[in-house]
């Protein structure tokens, strides 16, 4: 009752960690078996290696996180010839999170990792300044996301899943302009533009000065979003944001999420996935469902209805 | 074995301005390899606090199963840690890090073990495991003042123990290392562990010694997943080399590191 | 060492609240003196009385509410005649705040309120879906935005402050356009657009359907927005979004606020504003300050830069 | 006067599944005015759970100087706050709300005082202020079942008291209405509280009786202010005329206004 199958991934259940909030999963592995997972976001990979911000890149806000970690990765060879391999061992489709600079970026690492056995998916994380374009993130400009999709479509040996940016006027748009450039799904959302200032030294606590905020105090932010792009757009969506029970995950389906990723919570207790995935059935059945597919867009599915901005 | 588990208030007092020592029971600890070994702890179960907060252990005893932690009270979360009851249960993931390897001290070498406030509690069950061994041991701990030290008596009982205050009110007026420079003829190597500024003087001053450096920087996960609390290796060339202070630390050898 | 000086407002202390969380004070007037507070932020007027959207109007979040109150308020002619001569009985200058659904909405309350005595400033609350446009808020668009501001300049007796919204890809795009067209100071920032819906029943908890979310949850991306708009317009900025203690409000002026409202925290704690007024002096003292407008944008005067956006 | 208040714990006990009675000392009782007032009460510190839960005062005694609340815990506020022990001090904000006018009963009219599930709890105070004015008194409780239902006994000491379960495992099976049909014809006034079709039922049924009867709404501030718990008014032409639970009500005469 708890597998789902989306464009490129058969999941045995709907939960899967979010990029960066697992790294490539070798230090998971030694508290549970990865197999039990409904997929892997391994993080960000980029063309070469880098090595992110300075510290500090995490600090703390109420129900919530910033951080600024910076893309911090081995790049692309060490991703193909160490990391992925290790993962194999698992029987646990990974969905590989793109991040880049330029066009270019993104269609020289989709190309490489797609063709990796084990990568079933890729997750373009569009949140990146494109320096092209004097630093405008990809994410935020409807035009620069669907040329990014398509050119990584044209490329890509898998699926394509667009991570969108909650730092948006109009998500819909976005989300309407990568799914006619050829998006197979959708994921969203990645975190909110935020900062927190040290009161003793008046500076950023972040090195970085801002961070992008998760964790619970976002989630109503993403179940609107991901309520209002699902009814628009006829790809599935991941969702994310704030999720930390099981409770959390049904609301997304409700939303219109058709399974969901973990990011925080993950800091918080490393052992919140197969928790949710062990507690999970009980509780869709508890509500009368007999799978967890029958939760998709709940909310909505009976009366489409549109959404009064002015609270 | 990283576990996490509810661990038992066995015990929990002030013993000094602002800074308190916790005792916690529970099987944890048998998982304990090291001194210098932190843990990662949820001050309660409200999510407005939202991350663990990393301690030291102070010391730890397996068989009769408990860990000591001695903390500063001074943000939000370790306040509410404060306010917990003997009796209450807090929510504890580790250990964590790798702690002081102890082995790599030479049979013949002795022993400077340098504390500098809320860094101190780490090196009390370091110098607690020397003294097992019998090996000889000086200690150097610096405080602001009097008012917020803690724990002379107990490292007295293990060595030859100096105290500095910064206004003078307890031991030497000054810092660490006036007294170190005073004292180091007799140490080959040092363990430390306290703020920044100390920790980089005493690099600096005794750059020719073998040095155990204990770090602390802002954490995430506390399990070398996150990547927030990296710092650069010494001398890489591609600049893309790291070490995780959670997972690979919080003990570096001296110069291995850059970090402040 | 706490009076500001803004356009229009002499100010005994920086704490005022916030538009919607202080009704037009009467309730509050019963818990303690209203001329304590460096001014005081009415409900947003509107031409018409409107009794707003159905119930349940409220959820709670993580740190954090969603609101879709829905501008309930007894219309224009009421607030002039009733609640303004009300609290003209105290010595504390009254913004008031503006909403509509056309540009002659707000041209017609702003040219008649901004004549009443004790109105000091109005807070152009651009939240608001123009009807005009098909319901696109007058905050999300920076030419609508600037064109609603240069026609409330052109009547308003008093000084006018715009209300930013955060649910925006570019703030400071939206809040220079609003200073070239002629306002007088900014207040930031209005609520996020927010959602959750009820596990048993799968609808949304509030009759809306979607909310403004408020509360801590919020600071971090105000505090953002604030610091990023402060040094690109040389108009004051009143900060809001979250705050509780006196170090939230020092953390704001830092950011670049020069006075703050206290919004949902007077529902949690209705002696906030007199507590916050009690208990600043001693604080700002204590970090080294002989006066609360040193603190204004201390964390960028000195090193103007540029913010990185992808975390 | 609206006063806000560390109120002490007394006592803390079970009196139900999931349903507790919670006993608070404080000076802020004395500004209690009638039976039906609420307070409004922050569960903990901890800003996740940002608002303060509105709880009927279920009795109090003002020489005394305590006040008993009984609640469900159910969401996440009032599970936590049935973990607080004896001595613990809780942000209580109140009295709020007007409460049960019993001055407009006449001295010749008997009541019928009706409640359902967790809105009994105001109805107690109810009754005792009626039975130290001599007059009489017939309440009907209805519960989902024997497992919730609670103060049986203590009603049952002020005057006749029926019970009615929905599953028939303690009293009548049954909903109140059919209790009340029954043995309505000695009451000439209605006080009740309860879920909304209760209320409903009990309007459409006994609409011309005299009666009271006690709302719930979702609230913001508690005090009138932030229009989160407005219901319309009845035959109302204009359609903006509205009166608030938490401030103007939240006990209104029947028909007064618009709820569900
Ligand atoms: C490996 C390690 C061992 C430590 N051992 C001890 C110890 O034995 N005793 C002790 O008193 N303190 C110790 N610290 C410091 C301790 O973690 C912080 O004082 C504590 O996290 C502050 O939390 P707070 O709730 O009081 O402050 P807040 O200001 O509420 O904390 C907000 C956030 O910032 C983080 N933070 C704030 N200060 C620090 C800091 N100095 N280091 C790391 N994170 C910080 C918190 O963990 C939290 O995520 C150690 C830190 C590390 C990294
Ligand atoms: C005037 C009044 C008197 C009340 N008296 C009692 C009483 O004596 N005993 C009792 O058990 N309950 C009473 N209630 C209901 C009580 O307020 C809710 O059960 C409680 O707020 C739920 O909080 P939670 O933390 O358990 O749930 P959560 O789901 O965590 O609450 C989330 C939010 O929704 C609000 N909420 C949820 N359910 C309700 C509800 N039914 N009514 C109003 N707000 C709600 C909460 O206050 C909070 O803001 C009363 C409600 C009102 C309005
Ligand atoms: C420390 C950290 C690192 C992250 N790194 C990435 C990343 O590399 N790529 C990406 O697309 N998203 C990244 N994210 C965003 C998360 O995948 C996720 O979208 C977001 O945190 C919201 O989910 P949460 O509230 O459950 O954490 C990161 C988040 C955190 C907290
Ligand atoms: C219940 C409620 C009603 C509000 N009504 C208004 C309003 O009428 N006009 C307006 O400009 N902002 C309104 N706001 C927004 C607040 O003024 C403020 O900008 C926002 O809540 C952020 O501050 P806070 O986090 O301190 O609440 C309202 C907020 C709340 C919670
Ligand atoms: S704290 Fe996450 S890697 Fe060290
Ligand atoms: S709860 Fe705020 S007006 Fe009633």
């Amino acid at each position: 009752m708890m597998n789902i199958e989306l464009p490129g991934l058969s999941l045995k259940n709907p939960i899967m960690p979010a990029s960066g909030c697992f790294g490539f999963g070798k230090e998971f592995a030694n508290l549970y078996d990865l197999s039990l997972l409904g997929a892997i976001m391994i993080k960000a990979t980029t063309l070469e290696p880098r090595f992110g911000n300075p510290t500090p890149r995490v600090a703390e806000t109420s129900s919530g996180m910033l951080n600024a970690i910076g893309l911090q990765n081995p790049g692309l060879e060490v991703v193909i010839e160490t990391e992925l391999p290790r993962l194999a061992q698992y029987d646990v489709p990974i969905i590989a999170n793109i991040a880049g600079s330029t066009v270019a970026d993104y269609v020289g690492i989709s190309r490489e990792i797609s063709k990796q056995n084990n990568v079933k998916a890729l997750e373009l994380n569009i949140s990146c300044p494109n320096v092209k374009t004097g630093g405008i993130a990809f994410g935020t400009d409807a035009q620069m996301a669907a040329n990014l999709t398509k050119k990584v479509k044209e490329v890509s040996s898998v699926p394509v899943y667009v991570k969108l940016s909650p730092n948006v006027t109009n998500i819909v748009d976005i989300a309407m302009a990568v799914e006619e450039a050829g998006a197979d799904g959708l994921t969203m959302i990645n975190t909110l533009l935020g900062m927190r200032l040290d009161i003793k030294t008046a500076k950023p606590i972040i090195a970085n000065k801002t961070g992008g905020l998760s964790g619970p105090a976002i989630k109503p932010v993403s179940i609107r979003m991901i309520y209002e792009v699902s009814q628009k757009v006829s790809i599935p969506i991941i969702g994310m944001g704030g999720i930390q029970t099981v409770d959390d995950v049904i609301e997304y389906f409700y939303a219109g999420a058709s399974a969901v990723a973990i990011g925080t919570e993950n800091f918080v207790n490393p052992f919140v996935c197969p928790e949710l995935i062990e507690s999970l059935p009980k509780r869709v059945k508890e509500l009368g469902f007999d799978h967890i597919n029958q939760c998709v867009g709940r909310n909505w599915k009976d009366e489409r209805t549109s959404i009064n901005r002015c609270p | 074995m990283i576990t996490k588990q509810w661990m038992e208030i066995d015990n929990h007092r002030k013993i000094a301005d602002h800074i308190w020592e916790l005792t916690l029971k529970g099987t944890l600890v048998e998982q304990i390899e090291r001194p210098g070994q932190f843990i990662h702890i949820k001050v309660d179960s409200s999510s407005d606090l939202l991350l663990r907060r990393p301690i030291s252990i102070s010391s730890f005893d397996k068989q009769e199963g408990w860990m000591k932690l001695i903390y500063r009270a001074q943000g939000e979360g370790t306040k509410r840690l404060s306010q917990k009851h003997v009796g209450d249960k807090v929510d504890v993931l580790g250990p964590l890090g790798n702690g002081f390897e102890i082995e790599k001290v030479e049979d013949h070498e002795t022993v400077m073990i340098v504390g500098g406030g809320i860094g101190v509690p780490p090196l009390y069950e370091l110098s607690r495991q020397f003294k097992m061994q019998n090996k000889k041991v000086t200690h150097v701990l610096g405080f602001q003042s009097r008012d917020v030290s803690f724990y002379q008596e107990e490292f007295s009982q293990l060595g030859l123990t100096f105290v500095t205050t910064v206004d003078g009110t307890e031991g030497t007026k000054g810092f660490v290392t006036d007294v170190m420079r005073k004292n180091i003829k007799d140490s080959d190597v040092i363990f430390t562990c306290g703020p920044t500024p100390m920790l980089h003087a005493i690099e600096e001053t005794f750059s020719n010694h073998k040095r155990f450096i204990s770090l602390e920087e802002r954490m995430g996960c506390g399990i070398g997943t996150c990547l927030a609390c990296v710092c650069k290796v010494n001398s890489d060339s591609s600049d893309t080399a790291y070490k995780k202070v959670c997972s690979d630390g919080p003990v570096f050898r001296g110069g291995e590191v850059i970090y402040g």
